[in-house]
């Protein structure tokens, strides 16, 4: 059985259509008399649409604007490579690893290269090819994100072996267990009890690629001279570029989460707005106070803390969730990127734990108590109230951040062993673009 | 023939220019620089850190100019860079053997 | 009562959805029973992302690109800032100031903080969530048209403050008039009568943010060295990309003016890009016949101004009509920016004035001919001819200008006297960018 | 009467609505009492922002990117200028000379300035607004493709003259020939019965484009230094933004052309997708064997190549037809490069046939195979089988590629004769920036 | 040793290098400068204001030669950066007193 | 007074710098410079075709000072810019006939 990744309160609201959802992939090769809805279907494709603009070329160029001059292609590389990557990998077993019909712990292979899924395939209200590639598009930004612990230093080898790795190790499984219905973590006792709830991947995407990149930042060690010798963004603009283009993206990425063109779809994204310029403007506001004066690139790290930190709790809450998210996003993960690079000086070089990693688990437990009425909140599955689902919330975190940073440590282990991790300090010097990719960024 | 290599600031460039060519130069080159002097840097701020960066931008203007018209061109520069500040840059005079014109093969003060 | 902001043939078109949607917001707490449309609600998500993708890359781009390097990160920052203020002012009170049920003058407080939206709570045929956030992206827009005006010399908290009381005192009132229910333009006469037209915000955003930027220059005065040290921008092809963005993002911002996915949105989607098209080549064609040679800065400026002029008559005009305003833009948006200019020498940095108060000034006017059937215009209401039109249009124009004009005065008066309005000389020089954020913009 | 642009298959699948399509148009002045559908519009208004979003800024900033620092903001021009002009043409005549009703050649211009559209005109299930901006955005695209054979040495006067031309004499007839109802290749036997299949322009984008850029190349000459003195691109970066802009856009391009929301455009999207993907690893394989590294500006050289090689097939074939056209692309338009500009040393400066050309004529070819249900593909007309098929499809491709070919070459001496074509040696070496448009891409 | 500084037109650049190698010339450092002088600058458009831009692109290549060589190292830039046209550019020439490879501590002529 | 220029290698410069103001050094003026030598250049990758790139990128650091601190300046960077690599770079020492102040109107060693 195919999941439909729907939040308990989503298929509450939908229980006849969730019926005929699952029902259709329980005929054989998928066919199903169900109807799709065009509405539904055009947010679909336009979410996918934004999704897939999120990672290309927003999160590249975000990326990008924050590295030297020396490894802006390198760091364009990685995301473009991984992308696609991760894009024939999901064609080819990660779809069905992901929402096939299998245990608790992973889907099948059954859907390997798409067997099955035809023209009258339907997810939900969508052609199952919709749902199939606005699923991708998760994939595909999850282990980008990871880029920016290791830009500056790594093989690109190792990029290709790691990342390859990882969706089969962790974003694969935990993205069953979570969205799959037969999910363990996302089964714990029937949606109606309270499973976990992750709107739109604060475990899926944002703890395990926050948590991965920490690992990775500290088994990878850090660039030559951090933190004294390392320099500013070469182009904060393409950053702040980057970070817009996500904010937009992010439409898709939380209110596509609805999986339909309504009223879930409309307050997920009014949340996440109100938390990504909430969120901004408390960075601004720290940095004001700290340093006398507010920075582009803090405000913008700001919209992309806020925009994680929301993402689990979107289709939860309301509007003031949002606002309350955000002002929590800003103070937190503002905090957080001190510790790492500050006090653990463990270089994170672009603070990928900090923002996502810290910001999709902050999310996600603050999700069991703005859910609350009180806040505008959706309410709770009936016999939870917000303790008893924080404590789900905790576990899902707990569970997830541990399999993500134990994988992901026989991972680099693995790939170290297979092709290296590091350039040589020369390389470093030289920087990537010119001796991994045989390009330099400007030439002017 | 003196070869005048004047470190000024950035926005002077265009002042500067104009008291040269006022004072009857006609060729010049200019060079973007980085300075490091009296002059303090500035802070960045880079999420919560803060990076000194000891350098500023100057611009660099090279001119060669026959001995006779040194003077003048010195003078000339001192003025219009001139605004009294921390960091108005400096002015070296270096003597240069020969000039040529590539365009002409003229040599010696005729090729300035 | 909520506006919906329908224009009077748009209204009349639609009288029994009007009166449903109207209802919703007679019960309490926003409740209704009526139904959204998928396909309406999918183009108003998509529009929404649409018209944020304009301000955020888009005019921070355009705007970053003619301005100096030294102050690249300014702009970018007074736009992201901007962009967060009006959302959280927008969600606290904007939104009901602007649409609540008020008086003729201004909404109501009660829909502070959304109370009463829930997920049940429907405009025309979206979710209101969706009518709020696409609303809000105008909100967004709107002051940071205005930046244009004091680039390069303006101090950042200046700006903050000068904007949130902006918003307060001109953009959230003059949306109420114009397009709230009740307001005193929008309500000369019920609609059938033939109240004020402006279909996308000629008045409400263009008119609005291009008198306030002449006004703030003026009283900013001009940038030291202007206009004689003043430089060509410092990356042109930033500001052609840019306007690129506002130009796809347009399609939102008009033809999402419809509120629906159907011939509204097309028509008004052909006539803006039609006008966008014409009104480029004949910015064009004038430099070419000028200087002997056409600018690729010159060529996007017309675009912008194409899209500022045809947006108040985008719902109202054919084809015919987004040409021949396309020719009206190039030509009085041209010589608009070189009497501001070389004329009057005042230093509105960007010519806001010219491309925005100007053209959208002008589009006002044209739609009381160009709605004409003999353009392919979609006509006007009963009792109504272009001449009668007009001077409702005209009308319109003055007042919106004249409060503009007044409030801008005061508030830049009071923010001068709360945080001063300009940095220093020596600042000025420096640059924005170091001196205000702590940032450079390249470090090639 | 008015072609639809509806594929063979397509159009069997809906046999009624096309008829009543058709019929709207014979009705005078395009009336109709067929509803629209508002997914289906949803998704056609959003396609047509993504195509548009294509050109600009997409395709402009990955031709920008690949260029000459001094010849940047002319390359920027042509792609804005073009797309005015063919903006314009398409509603002065275009849009009748390629869809209105004619004969096999032509179609008639009857539809002149959009004569008989009213906010009553339905083509499918969309007002007919939103199908004359959906296909401008193709008329726009593809002259603009071309640009990438002659930049940094031609005359922006001779852009201007040779591609309005171009437009009238190869696009709209090809547009026509091919999608038109009444086209002679398009209607060579009714579609049932297997007429050509090129869903989203093989032929009419991207064999009329390559086929006409390499001619223009060959007659244009080479630069100056050409190849040794040429340098590599002054900033990739650039291209990979536009490349990834490209991308996204290309699903509005190809799940577009279904010209609804549904399982058409769905699987359309995932087929795209996976060729893009696949195409772009097989280039970066290729290099990393060849070279040692892999480029950045290769891997998405890859991806352009495979979107425009799956672009005839998407609507035919299924996801596994996208993997192996993506295999197919990213060999064979490799190596067309390193043939074209190393063996036959023609200065196709930014190898427009190699990756459109090539990859356009391989894909229509390919769709002959790939359809095949073997392949997940979705089948061929009754009495049709691969091979008979491809007969059909060979013969398209032989006739408008030298229709391309013969016409460009007329239209190249055109212009010549009235124009001219090449700045001087003195202009190329200073740069078309200055010295057509008085501007300069970089004052940093 | 002789420091010789050349002043080209960018597109020179490639040819002089080579010319350079040919003379025997080892090494060579180049900087990208502004060029003011009898060619006259270009015109540049924004919002219908016109810019007179005084500078132009230039290149300077400089190179420390021994004495002896410092006539064909001139000969050959002068051979290769002309085309005749004004804003060819100029060659000055000026005494070193010593060089340093830092590399291997190596001075005068044996450093170059 | 003396003019040394050294021509080193990018990432040296923060060390370099450091070295020059620990000997005394007051002033410094840097540019980013091609540097063409020993050291070979790199391959670029264009579509299939491989470009050679001759030119790597260094830095020139151009500081003037009184004769009698000039052995010890040029130690300073001879010791803080060597890596013992090829291309590691150059130290030329040339004399510099008079230094001002633009500020003060100093000239001399004063104006340093
Ligand atoms: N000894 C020096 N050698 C070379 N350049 C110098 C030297 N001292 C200063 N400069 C240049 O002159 C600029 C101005 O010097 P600074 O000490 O800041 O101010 P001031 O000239 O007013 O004393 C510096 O930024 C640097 O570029
Ligand atoms: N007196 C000078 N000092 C330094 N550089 C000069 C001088 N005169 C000319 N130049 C440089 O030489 C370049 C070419 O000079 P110009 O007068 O334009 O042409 P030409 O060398 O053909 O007479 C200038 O752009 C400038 O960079
Ligand atoms: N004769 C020269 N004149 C000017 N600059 C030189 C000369 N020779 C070398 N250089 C500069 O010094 C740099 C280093 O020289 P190179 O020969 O590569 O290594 P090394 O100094 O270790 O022998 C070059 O990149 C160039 O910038």
């Amino acid at each position: 059985m195919l999941s439909n990744r729907l939040p308990a309160r989503h298929s509450a609201r939908l229980p006849s259509i969730a019926a005929i959802a699952v029902a259709a992939f329980l005929l054989p090769g998928g066919a199903s008399a169900q109807e799709i809805d065009t509405g539904d279907t055009a947010w679909m494709l336009t979410s996918t649409a934004l999704v897939l603009f999120m990672t290309l070329p927003g999160l590249a160029l975000f990326y990008a604007g924050l590295v030297h001059t020396r490894n802006v292609m390198s760091v364009l590389m990685h995301v473009v490579a991984i992308a696609c990557v991760a894009s024939v990998l999901w064609f080819i077993f990660g779809y069905g690893l992901a929402f096939g019909e299998g245990n608790a712990w992973i889907g099948s292979l059954d859907r390997a290269f798409l067997r099955g899924m035809t023209t009258e395939s339907v997810v939900e209200k969508m052609p199952e090819s919709v749902f199939f590639m606005y699923q991708m598009t998760f994939a595909i930004i999850t282990p980008c994100l990871i880029v920016g612990a290791y830009v500056e230093r790594i093989r690109f080898s190792a990029v290709l072996v790691f990342n390859a790795l990882w969706l089969l190790i962790v974003y694969f499984p935990v993205a069953h267990w979570v969205w799959g219905a037969g999910g363990w973590l996302f089964g714990e006792g029937p949606r109606a009890e309270g499973g976990i709830r992750d709107f739109a991947g604060g475990l899926v995407v944002h703890t395990t690629a926050g948590v991965s990149a920490i690992v990775m930042a500290v088994l990878l060690r850090n660039r030559h001279g951090f933190p004294q010798e390392i320099k500013p963004p070469h182009m904060p603009g393409l950053a702040v570029m980057g970070a817009a283009m996500l904010w937009v993206g992010w439409f898709g990425f939380n209110a596509g989460s609805a999986l339909a063109s309504g009223q879930g779809a409309g307050m997920a994204m009014t949340a996440t707005h109100l938390a990504a310029a909430t969120a901004s403007l408390v960075w601004m506001g720290i940095e004001w106070m700290r340093h006398g004066k507010a920075s582009v690139v803090g405000i913008v790290t700001g919209t992309i803390a806020g925009l994680a930190t929301v993402t689990p709790a979107s289709g939860f809450i309301g509007p003031m969730g949002g606002f309350l998210i955000g002002i929590a996003a800003g103070v937190v993960c503002y905090f957080v990127t001190q510790f790492v690079k500050q006090r653990l000086r463990i270089d994170d070089s672009l603070d990928v734990f900090a923002v996502h990693g810290a910001g999709g688990m902050l999310g996600v437990l603050l999700t069991s108590f703005l859910a609350s009425p009180t806040f505008q909140g959706l309410g709770f599955a009936e016999n939870m109230t917000a303790a008893s689902h924080f404590v789900v919330q905790l576990k899902g975190v707990v569970i997830v951040a541990a399999w993500s940073a134990v994988a992901t440590w026989v991972l680099v282990k693995v790939t170290q062993a297979l092709v290296g991790l590091r350039v040589s300090k020369e390389e470093e010097y030289e920087g990537l673009d010119i001796t991994a990719h045989g390009e330099r960024a400007y030439d002017l | 023939m003196k070869l005048i290599t004047a470190i000024v600031k950035p926005h002077k460039l265009d002042e500067v220019r104009e008291a040269l060519t006022s004072a009857g130069v006609q060729g010049m080159t200019v060079t973007e620089v980085k300075g490091f002097g009296r002059q303090k840097g500035h802070t960045e701020i880079y999420r919560g850190a803060e990076y000194i960066v000891d350098f500023r931008p100057k611009v660099k203007i090279e001119v060669v100019v026959d001995d006779g018209v040194a003077d003048r061109v010195i003078q000339a520069i001192r003025d219009s860079a001139h605004t009294g500040q921390i960091g108005d840059g400096k002015i070296f005079i270096a003597d240069v053997a020969d000039a040529i014109r590539i365009r002409t093969g003229e040599s010696g003060p005729e090729a300035l």
